[in-house]
């Protein structure tokens, strides 16, 4: 299979902290990749540096067999890499729509000129893209919101609307950062399936990064562990699960079994 | 009475108190008094003192002012006349009791012949013996008290009175609220043949006003007509891409300067076409623009703001500056700049002129229109948001603040040669910093963003000014309070933007969902 | 009773965010408040802490109505809310964001000591100390946020969402540290979109749905109800 | 106007080339004028409406009418002298303007009287050019920045025997004016110009530029602006390293504020002034002022004096043309007044013999020097 | 982990526009030194001018530096500028005034019997006094500003405060003007401190003044820098203003009285604008209601030069501006008509190498 993203003994310093150390990762096509670890182990920087927020210190950045490191991070938008934020980041006053749009504007043609004398061309491509958009609302669940202004959605749906914008810059690759922190059991699960939809609809290669463990065991190819900055374990979910490593570093005992101890500890004390 | 109560009635006569005491420190009394008692048709002499009447006639405005809001103190609560009975007699006591404070002071120093205008500019002796009513210390101290306490229960029982009738002012207005809502008055709006009718009066005033209202009101509002076009050019930068510049002035001076050079016989003798050297001028403004931005697109927020502000400074010292003198006639500035022609006529009087900048203003709104509506608009807005995140979304930003800056820049450019040219003079002190100050203030104060704010933001700042003229030396000082005044109020502005509904086709539910075609993969 | 809130509605603006919440907390107890997002949980919290205003209705802390009293005077009479969203201070270190916590004390070698205990209690954060608040992770300063709160020796605490975006291991100390802190006495009002983990540790619970209390009672109970077990609990 | 013979209009009316102002029963006469009553130079305009405020009093009726002064605040700048001249002109009671006060305003504002006939008399435009625009109606009490430059110019060579000087100046069209003339008709006279500099005005510290002029060592520093930095440049001097050096001021830094100002360090110092050193007129004058307005006249600013005179002069010509109409209302006739003004001669007030040129400079005799002495001024030898 | 560093420190900075601006930089640099001496090398300054530039340029520094102090005090918490700040110091320059003043007109006798104005007889106490007099008025009319002008605007949008604070700029000059009159009014010192006089040092050849008024002013303005911060880092209200500067919310919920650290900021911050108004009066001398306009966008320049909302930053911002102002021209040989450019380009050239000014802290990485 196609190799999409490749990351080359990838490091980010801040000041002393290696906060990503020697990372290599490769991402093939039309899978869904996810990195977990504990907090502070590096994803985000991880995601910044394949975005071109941050330029890594050492290691190369590689999208389709290009680098891409030290590049501006439109740039890297527009060669096909889109993401959304681990704190939410809309366009807070445009409406869900506008925000949309905006994510199509790597491939807009039409500059200021046309726009002044509003050409037919350029008709056609906006009307092009609000009805583009507005497909795309509704692909995500919002439809009928689109008016709303992105600050006024509720959060889930604010979620999803990051993720619309991310799929209108028509990315190869998408890079969700823990895309459903803060949502209830059940809203999470519709958004499990909702990204494995993006993925099997439009061949869309998708990197996650995630803490809920029935997201990621359920729905990853290929699941990367790092701490400390460095990746101590990669695998399918049932290596990952079983890995000691890993259950010591992140995983701990699980959910199940802490409620259980809880609800021990309660009737022990009554 | 609670203490409460009893407390901010008292703060609300302190208040009063004092905003008297400070009038009359700055000469307001008298300038009002003399105000009023022109309004009531009475002639006031040159260097006379008003009449006791007309000032009391003020205080007795302002007495009663404090007595209402003293009895005003929560909007829940249902008056008696014993609460405002208690609280404006409150207000009035010590409003009157500070005001006395002040007067017997003032007064006595007075009295003793001690010249106060050594160190308080406006209290003369008259001024003085006005406030006291023209009486002895004593008595016009009394009638002081007396007065204010007066005027505050009249206040009071007329918040009373308001109060009681609020309902019927109330259920009035609603009914006829409902009736324009029924009535095909109420229709009519949002019907767009309305709004062309709309235009169409305007035009027609546009067409009319500058011949009949006269040199003058040409004068004012074509100031009001070039600070529109200052301020659609900053809105464009400040509202639309949300950079803060406060250099705005360089591209207005680069504007004019460039105009006035290649038009005047002095000192290059170019004595270029006025359209050519006209669009020459925008496109200097606007090359500017890109060149300022250039090395700066870096900066955010107030640097950006101080940086331009630096720039505005150095192009105005440069001009003025003797290095620069046989270029630019250094601080003299440049006399004699073209009028405008057509067809070999020159049309320089004020109303062609009026009617030139009608025209300037009126295509400016409708390119600032397009921009703003268009896909440019909306790349902007996401900047104006969150740049970080446009940027990463695919906008390239330096592009779009580039273009913003020099599209901003070339209004102004286009401003200050129209400015050079109707002066016919232009000088490196109509460059100062207070220009970008007014433009900026003209754009928040309209509402950022807005383009009717910008036109109603640049009536009330350059406009304004001017119907102040009226209050003389103090027109500033009440310019300053109403543009606070202003911004608690409306915050907003004073026409907020509002962005344009896009018809979001609604997908039905029970369609199947299906892939936008240019969505993911182009295998 | 340590905390008895009654009726209460609050306003942003036209958007009536609590219409009419009204619950109790024993002392010593932890109680759980679930519901969806944007079902006003977080409001409730930030009223009580006097972040807003109630437009109706009535809070008792022991016994006596706070709605009136201004946020500092909240913490000094022991009520400290750990806000959702991490909202440590980012431009001053983890050590001063902890002094922070500690804001109504001016005891330095009882904050010193404190500042230990929460160190013991976190040690990533000791690892961390002189970090700037703003570069840390996002599970550190969900932490840190947590023993910021614990600085100010709340008799009450209000914690919102304190497991939001951590990593699993992480989830299960912050619970476990929730627990103790009970233990030791504290009352926790909690705030959890993780029903299962909330109910689990709490004594009792209420479900928010649109700004209104719909379900309340043990939180065994509830963990066994069945539209608590539909929506909040999920399949896994 | 003037076309229909209206009710009691006078004959005059009809033939005057911009007709006549109708001046209504119980109306007053209005006087205009433009000054910069607010920002950084209110002083200024402050003190220049004053003095003329007490030539309106002194100057009593004409055919019963009284006279009013109108000051409008144009803030020095051209944009504000072209608002309040069209503000002015379309006030038909308005039949002079005693301004504008900045050579800036008053440029722009010339244009707007002509076209309308309304004779003007500034007291302190003195940028040279101003009378060579060709206006009918622009005149001056005020002499010009050239006319002032060359007898400094001459007065350092030639009465001082100073043969190096630098010239400083604020910056502005007035001070660089004059500066650029003393410069160079100090160097015709065959003495070295050593320094020229320009200062911010505003400011309250010089040193630095002053320092930097002290390493060429002047004999005097000559210094085109107003009296603000005159005062400042003056008390700055003596730290500067030019405590030998002799300041040597225009018109602008000329009055009472500079003595009052810079004390001892002022002591030696020259100034330039129109006004004669006392006369009856200026005694009685400096009286009124004083009792008016608290404060000593030419404290605000140095043209109080000509305030007074431009003013005076313009009332004094509205007397002789104006003509009382059958139906009680006054009639000025505007181009006679134009005229009138233009062919002042021998009129005798504060600031002296009074006459104006066929372009409009209005005064005659040259600059007065003055010195410091004693902490007061005194007239320097001529 | 130490091959990394080793590595690290081998590899070159990746982003060429960040070399590109380095080679840039060092050449502006190096085009500045050649003409500098290519200026010393035929100059006519001896080392009598240099010091008198510099020292008056320490001087005018420290007083930029004290009222930029307040602007980046005000803009660290409120983020927002504070245009009137300004006035506020012109206010506190008339508050001193008049104390000075009624000082002068009280007469008592010395100690050896003749009549002495009371500023005579006890400069110290009549400093003291009309120090506290000004900073304690330009304290109170900051609190009023921010009580009147700015509260009612929290959360509004970022540039609605700074209109608000135009107008009161605005609204308080013409006041100025209208109260105290047009004209510019002098301090009159106590002998001791009278204005002129000074420690003479030979230098060179010739006689460079010291002048007490300036070196007073120059120590005083250390010392209220060196407290407020001392104040800022070390004081609860210090950690109190720093925390509501981050997050006011945040702050509310640690028992922070928000509101009151506010406040307490714009008493601060006007009562070092007072002080510095003072001591322009002692200083410079000569004041009216527009005393306080120059130095305030001066003030405001010096804060963002050195990194708005940093306070060390302002104090250097400020030292610098003044240094460049009465040094630059000289040693670049330019007009010093042209100081103001000098001091802007500077500025602009800092900011372009660095974004948030000297000390501000780089904004390159934001953390997404
Ligand atoms: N500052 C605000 N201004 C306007 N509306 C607000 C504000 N804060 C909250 N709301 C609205 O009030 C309602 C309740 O919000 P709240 O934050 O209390 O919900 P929550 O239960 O805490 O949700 P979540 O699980 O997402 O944290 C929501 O509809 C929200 O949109
Ligand atoms: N801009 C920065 N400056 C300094 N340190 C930083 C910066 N950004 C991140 N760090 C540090 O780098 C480490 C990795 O942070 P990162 O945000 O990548 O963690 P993470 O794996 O995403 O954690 P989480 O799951 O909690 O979000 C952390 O210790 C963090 O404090
Ligand atoms: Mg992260
Ligand atoms: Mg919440």
């Amino acid at each position: 299979m196609k190799t999409v993203l490749e990351a080359r003994q990838v490091s980010k310093i801040f000041g002393g902290l290696v906060a990503v150390n020697k990372v290599d990762l490769v991402v093939p096509e039309g899978s869904i990749a996810s990195i977990i670890g504990p907090n502070g182990a590096g994803k985000t920087t991880l995601f910044n540096c394949i975005s071109g927020f941050y330029t890594p210190e050492l290691g190369d950045v590689l999208f389709n067999g290009r680098k891409i490191q030290g590049m501006l991070t439109d740039k890297v938008a527009a060669m096909g890499i889109a993401r959304t934020y681990q704190n939410i980041r809309l366009f807070k006053s445009m409406t869900a729509v506008e925000n949309v749009m905006v994510g199509f504007e790597p491939h807009l043609k039409h500059g200021w000129i046309t726009a002044m004398i509003k050409t037919p061309g350029y008709v056609k491509e906006q009307k092009h893209i609000v009805n583009e958009a507005s497909r795309l609302l509704h692909y995500v669940g919002l439809a009928g919101l689109g008016d709303n202004l992105a600050l006024n959605l509720p959060y889930g749906a604010q979620r999803r609307l990051e993720i619309a914008r991310a799929l209108a810059n028509q990315p190869k690759l998408l890079l969700l950062d823990e895309p459903t922190a803060g949502m209830n059991p059940q809203e999470t699960d519709v958004m499990k399936d909702f990204i494995r939809q993006i993925r099997d609809d439009l061949g869309i290669t998708i990197i996650l990064i995630e803490h809920d463990m029935r997201v990621v065991m359920n729905i990853s190819d290929q699941i990367s562990v790092l701490d400390y900055g460095q990746k101590i374990a990669e695998g399918n979910p049932k290596e990952i699960q079983a890995n000691p490593r890993v259950i010591e570093a992140y995983l701990g005992p699980g959910a199940a079994a802490l409620s259980e101890k809880y609800r021990r500890e309660k009737t022990h004390d009554a | 009475m609670n203490k409460q109560s009893i407390q901010k009635s008292a703060a609300s006569g302190m208040v009063f108190g004092i905003i008297v005491i400070f009038f009359a420190l700055i000469g307001f009394t008298v300038v009002i008094s003399g105000l009023i008692q022109k309004a009531l048709g009475q002639s006031l002499g040159v260097g006379q003192m008003p009449s006791t009447s007309s000032f009391l006639i003020f205080l007795g405005l302002l007495g009663i002012w404090n007595g209402w809001r003293a009895s005003r103190q929560d909007k829940h609560e249902t008056l008696n006349t014993k609460k405002v009975l208690g609280r404006s007699t409150i207000a009035g006591l010590v409003a009157g009791v500070l005001v006395m404070v002040y007067a017997l002071i003032v007064g006595v120093l007075d009295n003793r012949g001690i010249n106060l205008r050594t160190y308080l500019s406006q209290l003369s002796s008259e001024s003085v013996r006005f406030f006291l009513f023209n009486q002895t210390i004593v008595v016009g101290i009394l009638i002081h008290v007396f007065y204010s306490t007066l005027m505050a229960v009249v206040g009071g029982f007329l918040a009373l009175a308001s109060e009681r009738s609020r309902e019927r002012v109330k259920s009035t207005r609603e009914s006829i609220q409902k009736w324009s809502q029924d009535h095909w008055l109420g229709k009519l709006q949002g019907n767009p043949y309305v709004s062309y009718v709309l235009m169409g009066v305007v035009l027609l005033l546009l067409v009319l006003l500058p011949r009949t209202w006269g040199a003058y009101w040409n004068y004012v509002m074509g100031t009001v007509g070039i600070y529109v076009l200052l301020g659609l050019g900053l809105n464009i930068i400040v509202g639309f891409s949300g950079q803060l510049v406060l250099g705005y002035v360089a591209f207005f001076a680069i504007g004019a300067y460039t105009f006035a050079l290649t038009t005047s016989p002095e000192p290059h003798n170019l004595v270029w076409n006025f359209w050519i050297a006209l669009g020459v001028a925008v496109l200097a403004a606007a090359l500017s623009g890109i060149l300022i931005g250039l090395p700066i697109m870096r900066l955010r927020g107030d640097y950006l703001a101080i940086v331009t502000l630096g720039f505005g400074e150095i192009i105005r010292i440069l001009l003025r500056s003797d290095i620069l003198k046989d270029f630019t006639m250094g601080p003299r500035g440049v006399r004699n700049i073209a009028g405008p022609t057509l067809f070999g006529r020159s049309f320089t009087t004020d109303v062609d002129f009026m009617y030139l900048i009608i025209l300037a203003v009126l295509l400016s709104i409708f390119l600032a229109r397009r921009w703003q509506e268009s896909s440019i608009g909306r790349a902007w807005l996401a900047i104006s948001q969150d740049e970080t995140v446009a940027q990463a979304t695919g906008v390239n930003t330096q592009k779009y603040k580039l273009l913003a800056l020099s599209l901003g820049a070339a209004f102004a450019g286009l401003g200050g040669a129209l400015f050079a040219s109707r002066n016919q003079f232009t000088g490196p002190e109509d460059h100062a910093l207070m220009v970008s100050i007014n433009v900026l203030v003209l754009v928040i104060v309209g509402g950022m963003g807005s383009i009717p704010g910008v036109i109603l933001g640049a009536f009330t700042l350059k406009g304004l000014p001017e119907i102040l003229r009226e209050v003389e030396n103090y027109r500033l000082l009440v310019f300053g309070a109403l543009l606070v005044v202003m911004m608690i109020i409306r915050p907003e502005g004073l026409w907020p933007a509002r962005r344009p509904k896009l018809e979001v086709p609604v997908g039905q539910d029970n369609e199947p969902v299906h892939l936008p075609a240019t969505v993911g993969g182009e295998k | 009773m340590m905390l008895e809130v009654e009726n209460l509605n609050v306003h942003y603006g036209a958007i009536h965010a609590l219409k009419g919440v009204s619950f109790h907390l024993e002392e010593g107890e932890i109680v759980a408040l679930i519901g969806a997002n944007g079902a006003g949980k977080s409001t409730t919290l930030n009223t009580i802490s006097r972040l807003n205003k109630p437009t109706a209705g009535d809070i008792r802390y022991r016994g006596v109505s706070i709605v009136e009293t201004p946020p500092q005077d909240i913490v000094t009479k022991g009520i400290v809310q750990v806000p959702e969203g991490r909202r440590i201070f980012p431009k001053m270190t983890v050590v001063e964001n902890l002094e922070m916590g500690a804001y109504i004390f001016s005891d330095r070698q009882r904050i010193e000591a404190d500042i230990e205990m929460v160190f013991g209690k976190f040690p990533r954060l000791r690892e961390r100390r002189k970090q700037l608040g703003g570069t840390l992770s996002g599970g550190e300063q969900q932490m840190l946020a947590i023993a910021r709160g614990l600085m100010a020796r709340p008799q009450l605490l209000l914690l919102d969402e304190p497991s939001m975006g951590l990593a699993p291991i992480i989830v299960e100390q912050i619970f476990d540290i929730i627990s103790e802190i009970n233990q030791q006495g504290t009352s926790i009002l909690l705030v959890e979109q993780n029903a299962q983990m909330a109910l689990s540790i709490a004594d009792r619970g209420y479900v928010f749905e649109t700004g209104k209390i719909v379900l309340e009672g043990d939180a065994g109970d509830l963990l066994e109800d069945p539209m608590v077990k539909e929506a909040y609990l999920g399949g896994g | 106007n003037g076309a229909a013979p209206a009710g009691g209009e006078p004959e005059v009316c009809a033939s005057d080339e911009f007709g006549c102002a109708k001046i209504p029963a119980g109306q007053t006469v209005k006087i205009g004028m433009g000054a910069p009553m607010t920002g950084d130079y209110a002083s200024f305009g402050v003190d220049i409406s004053q003095g003329a405020a007490i030539a309106v009093k002194d100057a009593g009726t004409v055919e019963g009418f009284a006279f009013e002064l109108v000051a409008q605040d144009d803030q020095g700048a051209p944009e504000g002298g072209a608002a309040v001249a069209n503000k002015l002109a379309t006030d038909p009671t308005v039949v002079a303007i005693a301004g504008h006060i900045f050579s800036g305003a008053t440029e722009a504002a010339i244009p707007v009287y002509d076209k309308v006939g309304i004779p003007m008399m500034s007291p302190s435009a003195t940028n040279p050019p101003l009378t060579t625009l060709g206006s009918k109606v622009f005149n001056r009490v005020a002499f010009t920045d050239a006319v002032q430059g060359k007898f400094a110019a001459d007065y350092l060579y030639s009465k001082l025997g100073f043969r190096k000087i630098a010239v400083l100046h604020d910056g502005g069209a007035y001070g660089q004016g004059l500066a650029d003339v003393v410069r160079a008709e100090f160097t015709a006279l065959g003495g070295e110009v050593v320094g020229y500099e320009a200062i911010t005005p505003g400011e309250t510290d010089y040193t630095a530029t002053l320092s930097a002029l002290a390493a060429s060592a002047p004999e005097a520093v000559y210094f085109g602006g107003y009296v603000a930095e005159g005062v400042v440049l003056t008390n700055n001097m003596k730290q500067s390293g030019l405590e030998n050096a002799v300041f040597f001021g225009c018109d602008g830094t000329f009055g009472a504020e500079f003595v009052a100002k810079t004390g001892a360090n002022g002591e030696g110092a020259y100034a330039a002034s129109l006004i004669p050193p006392e006369s009856a007129a200026k005694l009685k004058f400096d009286a009124d002022y004083l009792a008016a307005y608290g404060v000593g006249s030419g404290t605000l600013s140095p043209y109080t004096w000509s305030g007074y005179d431009s003013a005076a002069v313009l009332m004094a010509k509205v007397k002789e043309v104006a003509v009382l109409g059958s139906d009680g209302a006054l009639y000025v006739p505007r181009g006679a007044l134009v005229a009138a003004v233009r062919g002042t001669s021998g009129f005798t007030s504060i600031t002296g013999d009074i006459t104006c040129d066929a372009v409009g400079e209005c005064n005659t005799a040259g600059p007065t020097f003055y010195i410091v002495k004693d902490g007061d001024w005194a007239q320097a030898e001529q | 982990m130490e091959a990394l560093r080793k590595k690290f420190s081998l590899t070159l900075p990746q982003n060429s526009i960040r070399i590109i601006r380095i080679i840039a930089a060092l050449l502006l640099l190096a085009l500045i030194i050649v003409r500098a001496m290519d200026v010393a090398a035929k100059s006519q300054f001896g080392a009598d001018t240099w010091l008198r530039l510099s020292v008056s340029g320490l001087i005018i520094g420290g007083m930029y530096a004290l009222i930029a102090i307040g602007y980046t005090l005000v803009y660290g918490i409120l983020f927002m500028i504070n245009f009137a700040h300004g006035e506020v110091m012109m206010i506190g320059t008339f508050g001193g005034y008049f104390v000075f003043e009624a000082f002068n007109a009280i007469q008592v006798s010395g100690a050896d019997g003749n009549q002495l104005s009371f500023l005579n007889a006890y400069p110290v106490i009549a400093i003291l006094l009309a120090f506290l007099a000004g900073m304690t008025i330009a304290a109170l009319s900051g609190l009023f500003l921010e009580k009147f002008a700015y509260r009612p605007l929290r959360g509004a949008p970022r540039l609605v405060p700074l209109i608000s604070a135009i107008g009161a700029s605005i609204f308080l000059q013409n006041a100025g003007q209208l109260l105290f009159g047009p004209q510019r009014r002098q301090y009159i010192n106590p002998v001791v401190l009278d204005r002129g006089i000074g420690w003479n040092l030979e230098v060179a050849g010739s006689t460079v003044v010291l002048t007490y008024t300036g070196i007073f002013s120059l120590i005083l303005s250390a010392i209220l820098m060196v407290g407020l911060y001392l104040l800022v880092q070390r004081t609860k209200l210090g950690r109190a203003m720093r925390a509501v500067a981050q997050d006011k919310k945040t702050a509310a919920l640690m028992g922070i009285n928000v509101d009151q650290i506010i406040s307490r900021t714009f008493v601060i911050s006007g009562a070092l604008a007072g002080a510095a108004g003072v001591m322009w009066g002692i200083h410079n001398g000569l004041f009216n209601y527009y005393v306080g306009f120059l130095p305030g966008i001066k003030a405001f320049t010096a804060a963002v030069l050195g990194g708005i909302g940093n306070i060390p930053g302002a104090m250097l911002g400020g030292m610098f501006l003044g240094i460049v102002e009465s040094v630059g021209p000289a040693v670049l040989g330019i007009d010093f008509q042209l100081k103001d450019v000098l001091a802007f380009t500077i500025l602009i050239l800092v900011l372009i190498f660095r974004p948030s000014g000297i000390l501000g802290e780089a904004l390159t990485e934001e953390k997404v």
